[in-house]
């Protein structure tokens, strides 16, 4: 049974999807068990360069390393490829930072049922952003190959749309089957950035709820940032390696950063404060109030607990817990 | 008869649709009221799933986003993305509910741009899951308000199947055997594809409106079924649940 | 880039891996929240049948449905299929009981560190069983692309070795970077057993410690039998649905039986019976004493409660707990 | 000089070779013996990996498979098959140990059968993991005791892949560029690969052993390095913590 290329997309690949020179990085990376405790604004500073490909983790402003976002468009990080895997609230900041020009797109520019990000919106409509097509799923697939070091992985999705043609995968034959089946290339992020709800000084991290994608993605990435709600011992690892979600292999710099999903949800810790994400659309839409609002909740915050402190602070933080916990559903 | 408005009256025939056991893979809004009412009048033992991996949860509300903790709260499982969409690649998933800006005859979607890809009138998020649930799920249905912007002869860019180019189009693209798009049901009818050409069909149009509403407002030519009937209006049941219980704040049948 | 097959295994393929035909099953599975508790004898009876093809979960004789096993033989099922991935005692058992005629081979006749089962061997030697040879990582790839629902998954192993020449494998080009890989088949056994720590009545299981294959064995396998060393309440699934390993919607039997994996070990419960494992392997090389042990471990027990009594009861058990939970290492 | 059994040396000297902050994907047996070893004289951050799941154990003694509870016992992650030979096949591990009933010239391994594949004289486990390893790992290493059975001019089955034929072989089937066989441990000598043919070659030939016994119990020519030094044999504190700490009831040094 002959197995061919019958079409390909047309859209840029940004990443190199070839599994030898991702291990050649892997074989030099540092997996000694050592202490990586930094501040976010370091590990921004040293693992998030101009030009990089980054990964951010959660789903849009769910368990989303929001902080970090808000810490890489301080520090005006520029050039970045970003991969808009489930991104909303995430994106809308990167956005607002113009801090990316190449993106994968599989939902972005939106907050779901909140409406669209004016703010993302112009910027992936201004040209100033080169853009590749794919789906979550295609995305997360495109993980997933890279965490197994193998360069593609066959998927029955985008066949026949424009999302085909605009994305940069290929129609492949299967050599079992005759059946048509889409190849998309592995994608190893340059670095990642991911929130969870504990971790240890060496980078053995918990979180619960849905994992969205992330552990593909930690697996993946050749640089992984952890941002996390609160630092627990190792000897707590330890006592049940079975909740360790990312091993501490992979983890680069663990930053502890108390409300860091903070406006989106952090699960059994604090809902989505909903007013000021319509705050950050409504400001959105006047460029001047905009840079208002950007200075007041990003440049002029020296830290995320300013930015929480600006927007409620613990009182807020407390409504949220209760409305995370449904504490009066009984 | 009750009163209610078009946004309810979609919500209710589509949870009529989602039977006893069957699966459903739902967004936020109108397509998950719909999956709660449904789990509220006639399948109780609906399963629900949500994209970013909450399996079985009982919403206690409605969800604002589809990877939010109420997707999951006392759910059979939290898993992954990967969890959710491997179930609907292997075929476990028997419905989906999906909109765009444009549908096409095909009921084919678009929900990433107006005008052209690299510089674009409107960008919208693009698939999303989207894709993903149209490619994999046994069925794929639409609530959607009806017009001819929406209803277009060509689409500016077509991000989810529907029945492609109609025919067999669909089975030769590769994608899984025995799915496409199922029913689209607007504020003035539902529709059904018919099964050789695959082209969408009028199979019962809404109480208050004509055959002729809904012809003038969709942007191609709408083939008739034999026998067009009146949609079932919500019965006093469904209306006080969906108000009552659903969605209490009126989050989404307040935009009917 | 051409896209080519170099090469196949000239190994029998035993199951279908066209995704179709596995998505017209999955189809019409029942995944209704329904009570699933049954006997396993009723489960075995009921859900394995002559000629089917089946894969144990666990690793040999760690968390592993040794009572299963056990019934399987007793019930004297003819002419399975089996994936021999990473099996052990389980291959012991149903090599003992010559219920299976075709397997595909990862890890059979050893016992690792215990040495080498003579009935397995004689059994495999016999020329009464189909062999095709993979790897350990090969079948469990073959179940991750099953539970994908693609027909095929690429890998790096095989290649240039008599494993691949013998197996049912292919060698491609990767469409991306013209590399050679192979290509790996998707596996959908006809039935699974998995052994748990604790289930509800519908089938939500948790398990606690290395999850070996089982989450992609039980997503791949069109029906799947679930031993528990206890059951729990639905409530206290729903109170932590992360913890669930595997949902109810896979499952089609929910058995109680403790000490499932006896004479192997269950993480947290109880240590392999080493004792008892040597006895296996030691009578084996006696046909008439083997038959003898047979006839009084397994034939002669009516279920697995009755081959712990006969092999030490509750004080073995006591004490494989201490030894399993390191009691006095403090 | 201490006095000390093959087992013994062949333990000590592989210990050597996993520098801190390594990593090792291990079975059971003297493989898990070395790398104990190993972490507690030169290498307390080498990091160890079973096949089955555990990841950075705390082993509190041998385990006796490689899927039982020590090996993830207090360790950092208790993962799948999956996680761990995802890391080795992303290039996350630098050193395996694997063994088998005949070694050829260019390391090629068997562990399936001996005779016929369909009618074998003995069928061995198979692959196992040892394929997955072999192929990933970035550097094989062997230890056994030596003979002209087990060192044979043509394996009876090559399960696993050393330097294939030898050359650029391995490099041109596909298997990740940069990894092979690294070092072959056995009771009488040490051997490496010459760079270019890919044969086994003698770097150091163990205390008590001539070159001539080392050729004579081996099935094919080997190669001879320029300066062929004496293998160090196992000091005072490797072997008490060999004895006292690592296999105090002489599971695996028993067998020496």
């Amino acid at each position: 049974m002959p197995v061919e290329i019958i079409d390909q997309g047309i859209g840029p690949l940004f990443m190199d999807p070839d599994p030898d020179n991702a291990r050649e990085f892997f074989r030099g990376k540092n997996r000694k068990l050592e202490k990586k405790v930094m501040s976010l604004k370091e590990a921004i500073a040293k693992y998030v360069h101009d030009g990089d490909y980054i990964a951010i983790g959660g789903f849009g402003a769910n368990r989303t390393p929001v902080a970090a976002c808000h810490e890489i468009v301080r520090q005006k990080r520029k050039h970045l490829g970003f991969a808009g895997h489930t991104a909303t609230h995430d994106m809308e900041i990167l956005s607002a930072g113009e801090v990316f020009d190449r993106l994968d797109v599989a939902y972005v520019v939106g907050l779901e049922a909140r409406g669209l990000s004016t703010c993302s919106r112009k910027y992936v409509e201004s040209g100033k952003v080169k853009l590749t097509e794919w789906t979550n799923y295609a995305l997360t697939m495109r993980l997933k190959a890279a965490a197994m070091g193998i360069p593609f992985i066959p998927c029955r999705n985008l066949m026949g749309t424009d999302t085909f043609k605009y994305s940069a995968a290929k129609l492949i034959t299967c050599p079992f089957t005759g059946k048509k089946l889409t190849a998309l290339p592995a994608l190893y992020p340059d670095v990642a950035v991911i929130h969870v709800h504990s971790a240890d000084i060496y980078g053995n991290c918990r979180f619960k709820g849905i994992a969205v994608s992330d552990i593909d993605l930690a697996n993946a990435s050749k640089r992984v940032i952890i941002t996390a709600e609160r630092m627990i011992p190792t000897r707590e690892i330890k006592r049940d390696p079975t909740m360790t979600r990312i091993p501490y292999h992979l983890v680069d710099a663990v930053c502890e950063v108390r409300f860091g999903a903070y406006p989106g949800t952090m699960p059994y810790e604090y809902f989505s404060d909903e007013d000021h994400l319509k705050e950050w659309l409504s400001s959105e839409r006047d460029p001047e109030k905009f840079k208002e609002f950007l200075k007041r909740n990003v440049f002029d915050c020296k830290d995320h607990e300013e930015y929480v402190q600006r927007n409620g602070g613990s009182e807020k933080m407390r409504q949220l817990r209760a409305k995370e916990i449904l504490l009066e559903e009984g | 008869m009750a009163d209610y408005n078009s946004m309810e009256l979609m919500i209710s025939v589509a949870s009529r649709e989602l039977e006893d056991g069957s699966t459903v893979g739902v967004g936020t809004g109108a397509p998950c009221a719909a999956a709660m009412l449904a789990q509220k009048i006639s399948s109780p033992k609906l399963v629900i799933m949500f994209e970013a991996g909450g399996f079985s949860p009982e919403l206690p509300e409605m969800p604002i986003s589809v990877g939010d903790s109420r997707t999951f709260y006392k759910a059979a499982m939290a898993g992954s993305m990967g969890d959710t969409m491997e179930y609907c690649s292997r075929g476990f998933v028997d419905y989906t509910f999906l909109g765009g800006a444009q549908i096409d005859m095909y009921g084919n979607l678009n929900s990433t741009v107006i005008g052209d890809h690299a510089r674009p009138k409107v960008r919208f998020p693009g698939s999303g899951g989207a894709n993903d649930f149209g490619s994999f799920c046994w069925r794929m249905m639409v609530m959607t308000p009806q017009d001819t912007k929406r209803f277009v002869e060509k689409l500016d860019f077509m991000t989810t199947p529907g029945w492609l180019t109609g025919g067999t189009s669909r089975e030769e693209s590769g994608l899984p055997l025995g799915t496409g798009p199922y029913k689209i049901i607007t504020n003035m009818a539902v529709m059904d594809f018919e099964p050789t050409s695959k082209r969408m069909r009028i199979i019962s149009v809404n109480p208050g409106y004509s055959l002729r509403d809904v012809q003038d407002n969709c942007g191609f030519e709408l083939l008739k079924a034999d026998n067009i009937t009146e949609t079932l209006p919500p019965s006093e049941q469904e209306l006080r649940i969906l108000r009552e219980v659903v969605d209490p704040y009126r989050y989404v049948i307040g935009r009917g």
